[in-house]
């Protein structure tokens, strides 16, 4: 994080200023001057992450905007019941940050350690529970679209490998090497190494800690799963009904592509009629047959006149016009895309927060923090709030659509 | 290096001849857009030649020796600026507007406009004109406004016909239209330079020769049409023609001709005639050698193997199947890039170039080994099929 | 660059502002309160006015949280301007890329990959796409 | 130490010549002292090296693409492969020059090397993230270099998909390479901003700023406001490519226009990364050489800042004929309009300040008043490209390619090579030959008027750009523009040897050769480790009436007069440095 730079220039006081504190660079005057840049700095940062993660809200809006029943229809796999518990776990991890910022201002030392350990322990908590969604999903098929392989009469994959164990699997390295520190820092009682131990071992347990509790939950939503399967399963009519209401909020649109739709439908009943059908049905593979039929009736019919184009198959042809199953890699699969790059990212983001969260805690044991000096807690604070703030925009968007 | 000065310049005196700036304008657009061209340059030099003057005459007129002070500290002058930045705004607006009407013109496609689809694929053209009627070549009729319905089966490409001044680009996943009114006719070429041409290409085997001609094989002078977005390896040779006819029955005859395999010609023939039109000489080779495709020399009844392990035989009904959904069985070795011709190729098209393909095989059932003269093979693989 | 001298507390070189706890309590408890308003409410069917209450939901807790969480109650004017500003550049990108999609996807074709073509007899004739 | 126009009894500073320990050069020893230096002036001749190899490979690129074009069917690349690696030697020409040399030349070499010691400061705010980012610059260019030494990229260097998703090149790695060098710019970016708004010294106002800040602050908020949407477009490409996301390509219900939405609203921004700090040096030229007070301080200012903003509304003008709705493409051209006016009112300020001045004809001033030329040229044909009618014949051909070149390279490359002539002696201490410098500037100029002017008919008589092959009609223009392509490299290899050579065998260069009045003219040539010893006196940056000849030691000196004096601040002596 940029913000952090000011400060560990620290190390490298230059002896040509005698009235630096040991915290304070070389090129600053004040400490206030270091903070103040620490600060513009940092959120000149955020304003970078906010850009970043507007290009993902702007894919979701167009994507909303042209397939408003299939963001409908997917959301109803996302468990909103994890989605608050992770909001809840989030907003929490906030507070402990502010009320870190605030122990780091005022110098109460011990609370600070305190506070940033929730606040790790919450991030943790949080991957434990996003775990559980994830290696659901994978193991569902419910992928990007290139990858979609979703199967309504088989939703649950069989023989494909254990993704939740793979996603613990950093995790339980990380808690054995926390718990190894502690027992060896024990043995040899170094009194740093275990206060940094202590909390962070309870840090690394939290991950499972929130494994445990999506698993509870997950279970407890399967029902509401089962009835998203059913009506995946392919009632159509209910599918369709649901894009109507979606395309309600598009105003001036909505009549005119529901009789579209409408339209379409009945031009493809008609087709299934003519014998060319049952032709094609001889051999799937040839569907060149039935445009080779159509075009040798006509060129039958008339040998000169005007060969004017016929753009009506095309017309027909366009997105507004055509409804069907929205359970498909190009459209279910576009909205899991979306899911996955905006959630990934942002806990490719909670990941580095714990990183910075476990470097400020580590300075925070050493005491390294004042009334002068706690730009790098606010800074990382500043992050972390971003990252719950964005978050916050997540979960509505992403979960509670209907 | 200053040897080659005079050389560059005598190019830059040819520049200067009447044909040079801009191409033969042949559509209602080119008028306007060179007119707009013109006012738009007119103003530039407006601003430049005193900006030049002025820059070159201070820079000799207050040299002065080291040391010696400015004339003048003036900082700034806030009528004089605001002036210069007001004044050029005004030029701006009317240079917007009247680029704005042009092009609401441009994309305002009038009704009842004659309709051709365009399908654009790596690394050429198909016209549809209806009734099965597919052709690399634009055909249009002079002074009858012209619509294109266009799509893409892979990458962008953009269709540009300088001569028209038009250009819009074809982008996969959605339609996009232009359209545009010809407004001068194609020649025709006399037949005995036609004749002779179509001796030479008949001789060297090779398909048509555009370039070396400068008139098509129905014996029309054409109008360039590239493709204008960058779309890979030969995107260079995406080009392909305009013939702009004097009538509605001029371009109908033409349009019957090349509709569909006349009773008189093989299927061979007509599958090599699909091979180069249709765009599939730009990935499969008749040699051998290795392009986005697999080469079609020797491909027919040999066994083929997939990206995914398996082994097919080559046969009609990989043919058809590769012609219609290219990407279910993908050549081990090749990227799953060929687009589909469902719906492009009549079955009768799919028979005669799965013919044609049959003729570069020595593994043919027919018992005519593919040589350098296909032109032989065709006739007697013709013979026995029909 | 600095305005701080006049609203620090305890010496007059402090630049910290501790927030006092009670306040960041009850902003946690506003926070969450809105979230449980926000989770219950979609179980109601407001129509298209869904989306608009999900996000003024949404906007106020984010609201809350920059303004204390963060400080930007309390923090510099110009911070608080370029980080509202960010929001402004993003909303440029968003509208108007959002609107010309919405104007021009008449034309966009749809990929029709709900039916496999292959032949049943066929195995395997399509990869999974 | 009397000379000329010096008025007797007037008291004169200079800070002569620095010692061997001041020196930031020479102040401490070893690869290692350059390899983890925190000194933003060592980051800045870094950069300035790196800068100049990715000019140099990506300069010979361009050489091979025009000997290629020397004949219809191709001159240079030959075989069945030749058109592919037409392609690809095209996309890394424009990849390279954009991402590894132009967004970083001005901002990155100069901009750190100059903006803490133009504004009196000792270092930038975070020196760590300084040097962060060169090292970033250069992991994302081993990265295009791992693309070239693999499969090569051919995809141009704008990724368009869905080319991009479906070439086997190896998009992936130079498209890393990109996001990577796009965070390089945001931390230097967001390092300026922080800098100047914090690091001022006391006297140092926003209007005592020299107009290279200006420019440089506006360039900060684009890298700063613009680059993070790069990297997230092009993080979306990487999963469409591994992933097919289905976002951009129509294969899964993508729009590629949407991709070009994304790519365009950070990289029509970033035509004012490469364009506006060239704005800041040519001001300081242009003022300098002239002896002359800038005139219209504000308006250049302002106009800086006004075009990074405006510059965020017009980046659908790339995309005039990509299908874009009628409306969309009509607001963005009346947008684009707007652009031009703070432009044009730079040209009109630089002339304003050349009137009545007192011009040295010295090569940076040479290339200051190319800059001037071709730049207008640059900017007067974008009127062509505006305007809707008349972008539809023009875009994507050659006209297209001589426009952005003039504003590039005529812009951007003529104000960088100004730049480093005129702060040469500054950064290394040493003079170079006027004589050579200014044959440089001028073979540059006429090889490069050669190079480009004859692609504004090709553009114009429908050339599309981008085609290894091209009709016959079009050759003359072609070998036209090739033989103007290798004086224009002859220019610059003429240059660069008149710098290298200056290096070694050069005259020691005095504190303020050209008389300047900004504040790095006030510190020894090279400046000493910490720029200033204590907060310098900050005076008006465009005020020459204290700035005199003095021809004995072939210098520049501040001449005090006695009311300027500020007790605290100045010693009364003449410093020891």
């Amino acid at each position: 994080m940029a913000g952090e730079e000011t400060n560990s220039g620290g190390d490298h006081d230059h002896d040509h200023d005698h009235d630096h504190p040991p915290f304070l660079a070389h090129h600053f005057d004040t400490p206030e001057q270091q903070f103040d840049s620490g600060k513009l700095g940092i959120w000149l940062f955020l304003v970078t992450e906010i850009l970043f993660f507007g290009g993902m809200f702007c894919a979701y809006a167009i994507f909303r905007m042209l397939r408003p029943e299939v963001f409908e229809g997917c959301s109803q796999f996302l468990n909103t019941k994890l989605g608050a518990i992770n909001t809840g776990v989030l907003l929490f991890s906030s507070l402990t940050m502010a009320w870190a910022v605030r122990c780091s201002q005022t110098e109460e030392h011990k609370k600070l350690t305190g506070m940033l350990a929730a606040t790790l322990s919450c991030a943790m908590i949080f991957l434990g529970v996003k775990a559980i969604e994830y290696s659901h999903k994978w193991h569902m098929g419910l992928l990007p679209a290139g990858l979609f392989s979703y199967d309504p009469n088989h939703p649950h994959h069989e023989g494909g490998p254990n993704y939740l164990l793979w996603i613990c699997m950093p995790f339980i390295l990380i808690a054995i090497g926390t718990i190894l520190w502690l027992v060896i820092s024990l043995i040899r009682g170094n009194k740093f190494h275990i206060a940094c131990a202590k909390p962070l071992t309870v840090v690394a347990l939290s991950f499972f800690a929130g494994v445990g509790l999506g698993t509870y939950l997950e279970s407890g939503g399967s029902e509401s799963h089962a009835v998203a399967g059913a009506h995946a399963d392919g009632d159509h009519a209910s599918g369709e009904h649901a894009g109507d209401d979606a395309h309600d909020h598009d105003g001036d649109h909505a009549d005119h592509d529901h009789a579209h739709s409408s339209a379409a439908q009945l031009a493809m009943e008609d087709s299934g009629d003519l014998d060319v059908l049952e032709h094609l049905a001889s051999d799937a593979t040839n569907t060149g047959l039935k445009d080779d039929v159509a075009a040798r009736v006509r060129q039958s019919e008339e040998a000169s006149g005007s060969f004017a184009y016929n753009t009506s198959d095309d017309a027909a042809n366009t997105i507004n016009d055509v409804e069907r199953e929205f359970l498909t890699p190009s459209r279910a699969g576009v909205f899991f895309s979306i899911y996955y790059c905006m959630t990934g990212v942002h806990a490719i983001h909670i990941l580095a927060g714990i990183a910075v969260l476990v470097w400020l805690l580590i300075r925070s044991v050493r005491q390294d923090f004042n009334r002068q000096y706690f730009g790098p807690v606010d800074y990382v604070g500043l992050y972390w709030h971003l990252v719950d703030l964005i978050w916050i925009y997540l979960f509505p968007l992403l979960y509670l659509i209907r | 290096m200053f040897a080659m000065l005079p050389g560059a310049f005598s190019l830059l005196g040819d520049q200067f001849k009447d044909y040079a700036w801009f191409p033969e304008q042949a559509s209602t657009f080119a008028e306007t857009n060179d007119w707009l061209y013109g006012v738009i340059t007119f103003i530039c030099f407006l601003f430049f030649i005193p900006i030049a003057g002025l820059l070159f005459y201070f820079a000799i007129r207050y040299r002065k020796p080291k040391g010696a002070k400015a004339e003048s500290q003036v900082a700034h002058n806030t009528k004089v600026e605001l002036i210069w930045s007001i004044a050029p705004s005004f030029v701006l607006i009317a240079l917007f507007y009247l680029g704005a009407r042009a092009y609401l013109d441009i994309r305002t496609v009038p009704e009842g406009s004659y309709e051709i689809g365009v399908q654009a694929f790596k690394w050429g053209w198909t016209m549809d004109y209806g009734r099965g009627t597919y052709n690399p070549e634009l055909h249009l009729v002079v002074n009858e406004p012209t619509k294109l319905t266009m799509k893409s089966s892979d990458v962008i490409h953009s269709l540009y016909i300088p001569a028209f001044r038009a250009k819009k680009d074809i982008v996969p996943g959605r339609y996009n239209y232009m359209w545009f009114q010809p407004t001068v006719a194609s020649e025709k070429v006399s037949e005995e330079e036609l004749a002779k041409a179509t001796q030479w290409t008949k001789e060297s085997g090779q398909g048509w020769n555009y370039e070396k001609w400068q008139f098509t094989e129905h014996g029309y002078r054409f109008f360039d049409l590239y493709c204008t977005e960058y779309c890979g390896t030969n995107h260079s040779e995406m080009q392909t023609v305009v013939v702009v006819h004097e009538t509605q029955e001029e371009l109908d005859a033409w349009i019957k001709e090349v509709s569909a395999r006349g009773s008189d010609v093989t299927p061979e023939a007509w599958g090599k005639l699909l091979y180069e039109r249709r765009g599939c000489q730009g990935c499969h080779s008749l040699d051998g050698s290795k392009l986005s495709g697999p080469s079609y020399k020797d491909a027919y009844g040999s066994k083929r193997k997939l990206q995914t392990g398996e082994e097919v035989l080559f046969d009609e009904n990989y043919v058809r199947e590769s012609i219609i959904n290219p990407k279910a069985k993908v050549a081990e070795g090749y990227a799953p890039v060929m687009p589909s011709f469902k719906g492009q190729l009549s079955d009768d098209d799919i028979y005669s170039i799965t013919e044609f393909i049959k003729t570069q095989s020595s593994n043919t059932p027919v018992a005519t080994p593919a040589t350098t003269q296909p032109a032989a093979d065709e006739s007697a693989a013709g013979e026995t099929k029909e | 660059m600095s305005d701080h001298s006049t609203d620090s507390h305890g010496d007059g070189h402090d630049f910290a502002h501790p927030m006092p706890v009670p306040m960041l309590l009850a902003v946690f408890g506003a926070l969450t309160v809105l979230t449980i308003i926000t989770v219950g409410q979609a179980s109601f069917d407001f129509g298209s006015y869904d989306v608009l209450i999900v996000m003024f939901i949404a906007t106020i807790k984010a609201t809350l949280v920059g303004a204390f969480f963060m400080h930007l109650a309390h923090d510099k004017p110009f911070n608080i301007f370029i980080f509202v500003s960010s929001f402004v550049f993003v909303g440029l990108f968003i509208i108007f890329t959002l609107s010309d999609s919405q104007m021009t996807s008449k034309d966009f074709i749809p990929v029709d990959d709900a039916v496999p073509i292959s032949a049943p007899a066929e195995p395997s004739s399509v990869p999974a796409v | 130490m009397s000379a000329g126009s010096i008025p007797s009894g007037a008291q004169i500073r200079d800070p002569g010549y620095p010692t061997h320990s001041e020196n930031y050069l020479t102040n401490s020893k070893g690869i290692m002292s350059w390899i983890f230096t925190l000194d933003h002036k060592r980051i800045g001749v870094m950069y300035l090296i790196g800068v100049t190899c990715a000019f140099a490979f990506a300069g010979l690129l361009a050489l091979a693409i025009r000997l290629h074009l020397l004949s219809p069917d191709g001159a240079m690349f030959k075989g069945e492969n030749a058109n592919n690696i037409y392609n690809q030697v095209f996309t890394l020409h424009g990849a390279v020059m954009v991402f590894l040399f132009i967004i970083p030349s001005i901002p990155a070499a100069l901009g750190n090397f100059l903006v803490p010691v133009m504004l009196g400061a000792k270092d930038v705010a975070f020196p760590r993230l300084n040097l962060c980012s060169f090292y970033l610059w250069m992991i994302g260019a081993v990265f295009f270099l791992m693309a070239l030494l693999g499969s090569q990229l051919d995809t141009g260097w704008t990724f368009y998909t869905p080319y991009s998703t479906t070439t086997d090149t190896s998009v992936i790695a130079a498209t890393m390479g990109a996001f990577i060098l796009g965070f390089s710019s945001i931390f230097t970016g967001l390092n300026f901003i922080v800098t100047i708004n914090t690091m001022r010294p006391p006297g140092m106002t926003w209007f005592r700023m020299p107009l290279f800040l200006w420019a440089t602050y506006a360039t900060s908020i684009i890298q700063v406001l613009a680059t993070p949407v790069l990297g997230i477009t092009l993080l979306l490409l990487i999963a469409e490519r591994t992933m097919h996301i289905g976002i951009f390509d129509p294969e899964y219900n993508g729009d590629p226009v949407t991709f070009q939405h994304f790519f365009w609203f950070y990289s029509h921004p970033a035509v004012y990364i490469m364009i506006l700090p060239a704005f800041g040096v040519i001001s300081d030229l242009i003022s300098v050489h002239s002896h002359k007070r800038i005139f219209g301080y504000r308006f250049i200012a302002y106009s800086s800042i006004a075009i990074a903003l405006l510059g965020f509304l017009v980046w659908g003008h790339h995309m005039f004929t990509a299908g874009m709705s009628s409306l969309t493409t009509i607001i963005f051209s009346a947008l684009t309009f707007t652009v031009s006016v703070p432009s044009a009112i730079k040209v009109f300020n630089w002339l304003a300040t050349m009137y009545k001045g007192s011009i040295s004809l010295t090569t940076p001033m040479c290339y200051a008043i190319s800059f001037i030329f071709l730049f207008t040229i640059g900017g007067l044909t974008g009127l062509h490209l505006g305007t809707l009618a008349t972008d539809l014949h023009l875009h994507d051909t050659y006209f297209v390619v001589a426009h952005f070149h003039y504003v590039m390279v005529g812009g951007t490359l003529v104000a960088f090579i100004g730049g480093v002539f005129h702060w040469w002696p500054k950064m290394f201490g040493k003079m170079y030959s006027e004589l050579f410098g200014r044959l440089s500037c001028l073979i540059v100029f006429l090889g490069f008027n050669l190079t480009f002017l004859p692609q504004f008919v090709l553009g114009s008589r429908g050339m599309p750009r981008r085609y290894a092959t091209y009709d016959p009609e079009f050759q003359s223009l072609h070998v036209m523009s090739t033989y103007g392509a290798l004086l224009l490299g002859v220019g610059l290899t003429v240059a660069l040897f008149t710098l290298l050579y200056s290096l070694i065998w050069g005259k020691r260069a005095p504190a303020n050769p050209w008389g300047g009045a900004t504040l790095e003219w006030h510190c020894t040539s090279p400046p000493p480790f910490y720029n200033f010893e204590r907060a310098p006196s900050v005076g008006d940056p465009y005020e020459f009436g204290n700035v005199e000849w003095d021809s004995e030691d072939e210098r520049y000196v501040s001449t005090e007069p006695e009311r300027k004096l500020v007790p605290d601040e100045q010693p009364s002596e003449v410093p020891a440095h």
